[in-house]
Parts: structure tokens; C-alpha cells; sequence
């Protein structure tokens, strides 16, 4: 059964997801840049439902916008400092920054422009309702090694944050 | 209306990988930074997802592990960065100019 | 001994922090204004996250003046002030004073009195620990014991109020003796409230002595030494739960005290939890000096001889009682006329509020509720 | 139109899975408004009930037995005035009790009500609600830092401290049940998504499964099912920031947490969100190990007897309500001034006797059931959180990162590995 209203849908949320991160690279005061980033996430999560991967949408909502989120918003009240927001935001390279990716932008556009005849537009039809099962299947067979990798990836990193950021006691 | 297809999704993607290159490489704030690192891997996660409708499942699975990678990379980030301005009691990175204090 | 000077604390206020990284303090005013100070009580919490690492009460925001307007009312106009110091425990407030003052001119309440006397302050110590019980389960968080003591308490007011026609500040006691012969059947309703509360008192415990948040909550918090509580004056079950057996109703009975037959619970290791029971022990032993009492309750005149004028002769006295909070003291310095000269009150509760500090340093915050309800000050009697 | 009406109802998808867009907004908008109706419910009934466990009334003024409460609260808090601050951070002040009122009923999207009574039968049912509910820190997080004063940012963090640890433990007894679904052991659950030994993370699945292994999880594997209910059933309290966990608005010590600057409209709305969030959480632990919308003993008293007797249920707690309201309208007070008041109870007990008897009959009685049995499950969950607050002290912020941290999550990774021990063997 085809979704109804697809175009409208894809539209609105990738302008919410551009408008956020626009948002988030412009926004003086930390906290908004990170709510606006949320806004980012939520919109991709609907993209991915979109594409037929509900998945990936439920880890990205309970994962990047309800954990990762929540930790940047905790560090951001820690070291928030009225005096910072008063500061100049955008460092002295700003400009070549700013060259380096509107230059960016534009190899993009030209890639898509030229290799659009690249991307098949059949779509393999993907049955939603066995998604899970399916992604399960993949990552515990074929993916079992990286995924052991990735669970030690996580423990290195956990010990590292509680290192770094513990208080030293002299 | 035009239908969706694989190429919208890539625009879309492209679109936030420039924001997010904009952000690192212009923002003072490392908080704003590693937001910015963060939009980076969603715009990647996007094209993965969207590829993965074109050739099987594996798209999925990969943003799969790039959302890990990315909490990993969150947790150790802001850990350095309370332990930075626990020391030197800012959160600019043009001012982290020393190797030790 | 040790130097109780150690334990004054200074902190220092001047500079504010703006963030909330653990490596700076964080200064926090709780009060005068806040739910769980009891009144207008200002603590100003230095804290390292949730960490305590300092206290600083400020107290006077109830300040009425009590000790000097004493030195301008005749001893028998002073009487009622005394009531508003402690007005959770008005009857205690009111024995101490009538005592002093009889010490001072040398009469002797008659017996039966007396017996009035203990009867009515223990149940007002009854009433004080059943408020006290709620507050202090209220503050950790646990809503239902508040309405079922005060149910109770309830009772113990009507009691109050048949006698004198007061609930809360009553009034009860006159210099040389009582004003009111006890009401037709006060026997029989002291009586009844005795076997009424006495199952009540365990249902309070069933809903808290064993319950585990209760006991997380309470253990371990809180916690002062003997040593600590005598250097810095402490008094009443703060003291006893520490371990320390010292109650002036035993130690230098007066009114009738040394008639009856009763024990001082004391605790061990001086925390919350200990002071909990103390209290709820100290409650039935109330019950047990009021069931005594009115079994032999004496017949014969409730007023001593005393003067038309009250003109206690030029000296000094101190005088002091178990109130429910601690030792009640009273200094009373006569120059020969109708008032007082100097009059000294000594809290229970200014004194033990000083613990708070030593009680609290290296707690939670959660654990200052806590430590300030177990104080069981009463903000009246500490600003007088 | 009606036949449209009784074709949908016989058929056995949900909306969503149909892509029937009309019937998924018309159940949305039922779910909306019965959540609001329960949450308004709760406030009642939360207010009479702890009123009772402390030897009180509770409201009496408001209407009979203070019937009316609700909506003079309401209409209260709707005319008070709306404080913001001078100093917070407008938009973030303006989004954060929206945020959470949006997480709190979004969630409801795909709880199963009954096997075609959900929104939509998302594959990833479950873990949609946790991570919706999970969702509902931001709005609190966002509360507390707008408001720009002391106590509602302590309150925040710790709120969000609370949640992100209990949602781990959460998740670990969830997962649980997750596993169980795919381990049956008797080999009748072979058919339909979780085929092939998979498990599924499907709300309706998940009950499906309890009906074709005959158990509720609960009892599977006793006591591991017990012990991960039991897991939840904490975590889910602590999730939702109820006593004795209700540390982040302890009234004694923050005054009252993130919402301590917030009146009127905005204050409701949070109070909206805390309600229906609770809701939706035990109808996750209804959904999970409690058989969702099956009737209690599916495989002991079989047989069309017991069909009946168990769906003459809904109708019989109608009219037991109806005849509590009429013991009240008995009870009254024979005066002039309350003759309005006995008037309006007896036309609520002749209301809900008429539900009551509407409920006896055969196809609505049939289609009712599902729901009823979903809902007195969750009812006796909201039970529980009414008596938690009655009878508990608060824990202290270590102790509840003691209890989430040392003592749930070490219980959950165990319960988890032996089960999966257990139900390969």
C-alpha cells in the first residue's frame, strides 16, 4: 500500500531538518542550537520511516534525540557561561571556512548533476512490517564481528568519558 | 508533484553534511562544533539509509553502527570538554593553543 | 570537652559562581520562604553539587523581643508570653516559668497541682512529638503519617481546650499553683486518650520504623556524636539518641516527677533514624507518666499561698525542664520589684539548631530536610 | 455510511496497517480525547482516593463527592494569569510543556487497545513508545534551564539524571520479554510476523504471542518473568517521576522541580503530560506482561460458558458504578440545599446504569471486551501509583541512582541472560 501524501511529507520534513541546522550553526546561545538540532534528528527519524527503515528511525529517536541529545544539553548547562554567549561566535577563518564549503556544496551539486543516471530509481521493496527481523538477522550474522567491535567501541568510550571528565582529587 | 526519489533524499543529505562543514570550520564553541560533527554523520546516516532502499539492507545497518559510533564519539568529546574548561574555564577552540597547562 | 568554636561555621559569601561544574561551589539560599524550614528559617547551603559543604542559618525573621518584654510586664502579665515561644509546646513553656518564679519567692505547688501539672505537660509532649512526627515524614516525602497524627493530636487539643478553654497557647499554669480545678471527667478522658493513642503510636510505627526508604532515608544521617552534643549544648531526644542518658526529669525532677515510674530511652549511634525512635519511645513513656498520674492523682487545693502582688525578693535563679525539645531554661534576675529585671530564656531549639551545621557537613541536600526536621526547632522559640 | 461504519468494524487490521487515513485520525482523536477524559479522571480519583488512604475527604463541595472538581480545576487554571519570567528564555519557556504533552500522547500511537483497536501496528511498536517516552526528557531538561532560576535547573538535571538511568533498566526488562516472544518451547507459535523462531517488536504481536503460548509473560518461565515485570513495574514509576521517586518536584526540598515557575495554562499542560505519560507506561507493562487485552485464565476456564461470564464483565462494573452512585444518592443529606446535587448523582448513576446495561448487548458487548479487559490492566496500575504516594517516603537522589544503577540494572542483565539460558534449553 503506497503512503499516502509522500511529497508532501518528504518536503516538510526536510525543510524542518535544513531550517534546523541552519539553526544550529547559527544560533549564539548553545541551548538553541541544540534544540534545533533535536528538530534535525526528528525530522531525519521521519525521513528514515519514510525510506521504509523503522528501524533505524527507533534507534535514532531513542538514541540520538533521547541519549545523545540529552547529554549535550546536561555538558551545555555545566559550561554555560553568560560571558561566552557575549563573545564573537564565528572564529577569525570564517571566510575560508565558508569558501571551503560553498566549494563543497558545489562538487555535490556537480556529482549529482552528472551522476544522476547513476542512481537506478527501481526501488527494491523492502516489506516494512519484517524490517526488524530482517535488520536483526543481518547484523547478528553478517555483522556479528563489527558488532562486537562497536560493544567495545562503546566500553572504551565509556571509560574514557569517566576519566576525562572526573574530578581530579589532589 | 514530482515523485520522491533517491536523489531528493541525496540533496537533502548534502544539504546538511555543507551546514555542518560550515559549522566546524567557523564556530568558536566546541559544543557547537561537535553538534556540528553530529549533523555530519546524520547527513551521512541519510545517504546510507536512502542507498540501503536501492541495494538491500546493509545501508541500514551501517547507520546503524554510525549512530554507536556516534554516541561514542559525543560521551569522549564532552568529556574532554569539561575536563578543558574545568582548567581553563572557556569552551573556544582558538583559544586551546597549548599542548599542556 | 571539645572547643565547640571549631564547629562555628564561616562561610565565606562574597564570590558567586555562575556555573555548575563540581570543581566550584554553588551557593544556595533555602529559605526564608521555602516548605521545609518549619517557619521562616534561612539556611544558606554552600554546596559542591549535591554535596553540603557548609551551613549558615540565619534566623530573627520571627524576632518578637520576648526577654525584654518581660522586663516591662509584672511576673503574673509576663506568663502568657511565654506560651508564643514554643507554641507546639505552650504547656511546657508555661510550667518552666511558673517554676522558676515559684523558686524564686520559695513556694511549693500544692500537690494535686503538681499532678495537674505532669499530667498536662506530658500530653502536650505527646502533641509536640506527634507534630513533630509528621512534619518530619512529610519532609522525607511520606504524606500519610502528617493526617494521622494530627487526627490524634486532635484530641489531645480537646482535652486542652475543656481544661482551659485554649487549644494552642493555653495558658495553663499560674504562678503558685493552677488557675482552673480540672473539668468533670478529665480523669476518664485522659484515660480514654491514653488507650486510644496507644495503638496509634503503632500504627505511626508500622508505617515507617521498618518501611525501607524510611529506614535509607534516615540511617546514617544526620549523624553527631555525644561528645559533639554536650560540646555544643544539646539537649533533649537529640541528645539521648546520641546515647547520652541525661533528662531533667530524672536527673532534677521537679513537679511530681519523682513520684512516678518511667524510663529515658536513649539511642546509639545519633542519627536520624535514632532520633525517629527515641521520640516514638519517649511517647509511650509520656503515656505511661500520664496513666500514673491520673491513677493517683491527689485531692486538695491546686493553689499555693502566694501574694496578691507577685514581689519575688532581689537574687537570681535558673531554672529548667524537660521540655519536648530539650532542656527549657529560665534566668530570672529580681530586683525586689513587681517585674523582672533581666529574664533569660534558654531555648531548646536555638541551642540544638546549632548542630545543624556538624549534623549536615558532607550530606545531600535531601539530607538537610531531613536533619532539620529531626531538630524538631521551632522557629518561635529560636528567633523568641 | 453506516455500512461503511460496520465494515470497518468487522474487519481485523488496525487503520494504520490498513493506510485507511480517515479511521486512523477517528481513532486518534478517540484516544486523544479518552486519555484527556482519563487523565481528568485520575486527577479525581487520585485526589478521593489518597484523601481516603489519609483519613480525610478530599474534595466534597464541587458537585457530589466532588464530581465537578476536575472542571472547576480547569476552568481555574485556564483564567489564571500566565507568568513568564522576565529573565527566561521565552520560545524554549513557550516549547518545553508542549514537548511533553506532544511525547506523552504520541506514544499512544500504537498501544493496542485490542487486536484492530491501535492506531497502527508499527513493526517497531515498542520501541517507539520508549523512545517517545524517552523523549519527554528534553521537554523537562527545557523547562528547567528556560525558566533561568536555581531550583527548576536542579530539578531538571536531576530529573533527566533519573530518567536517561531508569530507561536502561526499562529497556533491559522489556528486551526480555522481547526474547520471550520468539522462545515458546510448547511450538505453537510458528505463524504470522515472528515466525521462525524471531520475536517480534510489535505491540499487537507481543499480545499475540502471550495468546498462542497460552501465558501472559508474567508467569512465563516463573519467576524470570516476574522478576523483569518486577524491573519495569519500578523503573516505570521512577520513569514517570512519581512517588517515592518524585525527587526531581520534591515539594520539600526544589519546591517543585522544573514547573516550579510555570501557572496556569502551561502548569496543566505539564500536569496533562505527567498523567497521560503515566498512563501510557502501564499500558506498556498491561501490553508486555500482563496479556494486554486478553481476559484473565485464557487456557484454564476455556469454553463458551466462560466466554460469556468473562464478557459480562464490562456491563456488571458499569452497573456496580451506577449502584455506588445511588448508595450516594441514598446517603445524601435530606435537605433543600442539596436537592440539585442529589438530582445530578442520580442522573450519573442512571447514566452509567444505562452504559451498563448498553454493554450487555451481544456485538457491542463482543467489541467492548478487549478494551475493557486493556483498561481495568492499566487501571490497576494507576491503583498502584496512587498507593505508592500514600504510603511512601522519597528516596534520596544517590539512593536512586543506587537502586537504578546497583541494583535494577544488574538484575535486568541477569534476568535477560537467563532467560535466553533458559528458553534455548
Amino acid at each position: 500500500m503506497e503512503p499516502v501524501a509522500t511529497p508532501f511529507f518528504f518536503y516538510l520534513l526536510s525543510a524542518l531538518a535544513v531550517v534546523g541546522g541552519v539553526l544550529v550553526i547559527t544560533r549564539r546561545n548553545p541551548v538553541h542550537s541544540a534544540l534545533s538540532l533535536i528538530l534535525t534528528l526528528l525530522a531525519l527519524a521521519g525521513l528514515y520511516l519514510m525510506l521504509y527503515a523503522p528501524f533505524v528511525a527507533g534507534v535514532q529517536i531513542i538514541l540520538y534525540a533521547g541519549g545523545i541529545m540529552v547529554l549535550f544539553l546536561f555538558v551545555i548547562m555545566l559550561v554555560n557561561l553568560e560571558r561566552n554567549q557575549k563573545e564573537e561566535q564565528f572564529n577569525k577563518t570564517w571566510l575560508v571556512g565558508l569558501v571551503a564549503a560553498v566549494a563543497l556544496g558545489t562538487l555535490f551539486v556537480i556529482v549529482y548533476a552528472k551522476g544522476q543516471a547513476l542512481f537506478p530509481e527501481r526501488l527494491a521493496q523492502l516489506p516494512e512490517a519484517q524490517n526488524t527481523q530482517q535488520v536483526a538477522v543481518l547484523l547478528y550474522r553478517d555483522y556479528m564481528f563489527s558488532f562486537e567491535i562497536a560493544s567495545l567501541l562503546l566500553l572504551v568510550a565509556i571509560i574514557g568519558a569517566v576519566v576525562m571528565a572526573k574530578k581530579r582529587i589532589d | 508533484m514530482v515523485p520522491i526519489t533517491t536523489l531528493h533524499y541525496l540533496v537533502v543529505a548534502a544539504c546538511l553534511f555543507v551546514l555542518g562543514v560550515v559549522g566546524v570550520l567557523t564556530r568558536r564553541n566546541v559544543v557547537i562544533i561537535l553538534m556540528s560533527i553530529e549533523l555530519i554523520l546524520n547527513a551521512v546516516n541519510l545517504n546510507l539509509v536512502a542507498f540501503s532502499r536501492l541495494y538491500g539492507l546493509h545501508g541500514q545497518i551501517f547507520a546503524i553502527f554510525v549512530i554507536t559510533d556516534a554516541a561514542a564519539e559525543a560521551a569522549v568529546g564532552l568529556g574532554i570538554l569539561i575536563a578543558f574548561f574545568r582548567n581553563k574555564e572557556t569552551v573556544n577552540v582558538d583559544e586551546v593553543d597549548l599542548l599542556k597547562w | 570537652m571539645t572547643d565547640a568554636t571549631k564547629y562555628m561555621s564561616h562561610l565565606e559569601l562574597g564570590e558567586r559562581d555562575e556555573t555548575f561544574l563540581d570543581s566550584n561551589e554553588l551557593i544556595i539560599n533555602m529559605g526564608p520562604q521555602h516548605p521545609a524550614t518549619h517557619g521562616v528559617l534561612r539556611v544558606i547551603l554552600k554546596l559542591d553539587g549535591e554535596k553540603v559543604l557548609g551551613t549558615e542559618c540565619v534566623i530573627g525573621y520571627l524576632h518578637r523581643g520576648v526577654e525584654k518584654i518581660a522586663e516591662n510586664r509584672t511576673y503574673t502579665m509576663f506568663n502568657p508570653y511565654v506560651d508564643r515561644m514554643d507554641y507546639v509546646a505552650a504547656v511546657s513553656n508555661g510550667l518552666g516559668y511558673c517554676e522558676a518564679v515559684e523558686k524564686l519567692m520559695n513556694i511549693q505547688a500544692p500537690p494535686r497541682a503538681n499532678y495537674i501539672r505532669v499530667i498536662l505537660t506530658e500530653l502536650n509532649r505527646i502533641a509536640s512529638h506527634q507534630l513533630w512526627l509528621g512534619t518530619h515524614a512529610l519532609d522525607i516525602g511520606a504524606m500519610t503519617p502528617l493526617f494521622y497524627t494530627f487526627r490524634d493530636r486532635e484530641e489531645i487539643l480537646k482535652i486542652f481546650e475543656k481544661y482551659c478553654g485554649a487549644r494552642l497557647t493555653t495558658h495553663a499554669f499560674r504562678i503558685g499553683g493552677c488557675q482552673y480545678e480540672t473539668y468533670d471527667g478529665f480523669e476518664k478522658d485522659v484515660q480514654n486518650f491514653v488507650t486510644f493513642v496507644r495503638p496509634k503510636i503503632d500504627e505511626y510505627e508500622a508505617l515507617l520504623t521498618s518501611n525501607r526508604i524510611w529506614l535509607e532515608r534516615t540511617r546514617e544521617v544526620g549523624k553527631i556524636s555525644a561528645k559533639d552534643c554536650i560540646a555544643l549544648g544539646v539537649t533533649g531526644p537529640v541528645l539521648r539518641a546520641s546515647g547520652v542518658k541525661w533528662d531533667i526529669r530524672k536527673a532534677q525532677p521537679y513537679a511530681a516527677y519523682s513520684e512516678f515510674d518511667f524510663e529515658i530511652p536513649i539511642g546509639e549511634k545519633g542519627d536520624t533514624y535514632d532520633r525517629y525512635l527515641v521520640r516514638m519511645a519517649e511517647m509511650r513513656q509520656s503515656l505511661r507518666i500520664v496513666e500514673q498520674a491520673v491513677g493517683k492523682i491527689p485531692s486538695g487545693p491546686i493553689m499555693a499561698k502566694v501574694p496578691k502582688v507577685i514581689k519575688p525578693p532581689a537574687g537570681e535563679i535558673y531554672h529548667s525542664i524537660e521540655a519536648p525539645k530539650g532542656e527549657l531554661g529560665y534566668f530570672i534576675v529580681s530586683d525586689g520589684s513587681t517585674q523582672p529585671y533581666r529574664l533569660r530564656v534558654r531555648p531548646p531549639s536555638f541551642v540544638n539548631l546549632q548542630a545543624l551545621d556538624i549534623m549536615v557537613r558532607g550530606q545531600l541536600v535531601a539530607d538537610v530536610i531531613a536533619v532539620i526536621g529531626t531538630l524538631d526547632i521551632v522557629l518561635g522559640e529560636v528567633d523568641r | 455510511m453506516l455500512n461503511y461504519i460496520t465494515d470497518y468494524l468487522r474487519s481485523n487490521t488496525t487503520p494504520g496497517q490498513a493506510g485507511n487515513v480517515l479511521w486512523a485520525l477517528v481513532y486518534i482523536l478517540i484516544i486523544f480525547g479518552g486519555v484527556s477524559l482519563a487523565v481528568v479522571a485520575m486527577n479525581w480519583l487520585e485526589r478521593k482516593l489518597l484523601a481516603h488512604f489519609q483519613i480525610r475527604l478530599g474534595p466534597m463541595r464541587v458537585g457530589p463527592h466532588g464530581l465537578l472538581q476536575p472542571i472547576a480545576d480547569a476552568i481555574k487554571l485556564l483564567t489564571k494569569e500566565d507568568i513568564i519570567p522576565s529573565e527566561a528564555d521565552k520560545p524554549v519557556f513557550w516549547i518545553a510543556p508542549v514537548m511533553i504533552l506532544m511525547t506523552a500522547f504520541s506514544a499512544y500511537v500504537v498501544v493496542p487497545f485490542g487486536p484492530t483497536h491501535a492506531v497502527t501496528d508499527m513493526n517497531i511498536g515498542i520501541l517507539f513508545m520508549l523512545g517517545v517516552s524517552s523523549l519527554s526528557v528534553l521537554g523537562i531538561v527545557m523547562a528547567g534551564w528556560a525558566s533561568n532560576s536555581h531550583y527548576p535547573l536542579i530539578g531538571a538535571l536531576r530529573s533527566s539524571a533519573q530518567m536517561v538511568s531508569y530507561e536502561i533498566a526499562m529497556g533491559l526488562a522489556v528486551v526480555t520479554v522481547i526474547l520471550m516472544t520468539s522462545l515458546h518451547g510448547l511450538g505453537i507459535y510458528g505463524t504470522g510476523a515472528g515466525a521462525a523462531g524471531t520475536g517480534t517488536l510489535s505491540m499487537i504481536e507481543i499480545v499475540k504471542a502471550q495468546l498462542a503460548q497460552q501465558t501472559w509473560f508474567v508467569f512465563k518461565f516463573f519467576p524470570l518473568g516476574l522478576i523483569s515485570f518486577f524491573i519495569f513495574a519500578v523503573a516505570m514509576v521512577a520513569e514517570t517521576n512519581r512517588a517515592p521517586f518524585d525527587l526531581p518536584e520534591a515539594e520539600s526540598e526544589l519546591t517543585a522541580g522544573f514547573h516550579t515557575e510555570y501557572s496556569g495554562l502551561r502548569w496543566s499542560l505539564f500536569m496533562l503530560g505527567e498523567y497521560a505519560a503515566m498512563i501510557a507506561v502501564s499500558s506498556i507493562a498491561a501490553t508486555l506482561w500482563l496479556g494486554g487485552w486478553l481476559r484473565p485464565f485464557p487456557n484454564t476456564l476455556t469454553g463458551d460458558t466462560w466466554d460469556l461470564v468473562f464478557s459480562l464483565f464490562p456491563g456488571l462494573t458499569f452497573l456496580g458504578l451506577a449502584l455506588i452512585a445511588f448508595l450516594g444518592v441514598i446517603r445524601m443529606p435530606k435537605h433543600a440545599y442539596f436537592r440539585l446535587q442529589t438530582l445530578g448523582l442520580a442522573g450519573f448513576a442512571a447514566v452509567l446504569a444505562l452504559i451498563g446495561l448498553i454493554l450487555f448487548i451481544p456485538p457491542v458487548r463482543d467489541r467492548i471486551q478487549d478494551i475493557y479487559w486493556f483498561i481495568a490492566k492499566v487501571a490497576i496500575f494507576m491503583y498502584l501509583y496512587i498507593w505508592y504516594r500514600a504510603t511512601f517516603p522519597r528516596y534520596r537522589f544517590d539512593q536512586l541512582m543506587k537502586v537504578g544503577w546497583k541494583v535494577l540494572l544488574p538484575m535486568g542483565i541477569g534476568v535477560l541472560l537467563v532467560t535466553a539460558i533458559v528458553g534455548v534449553l
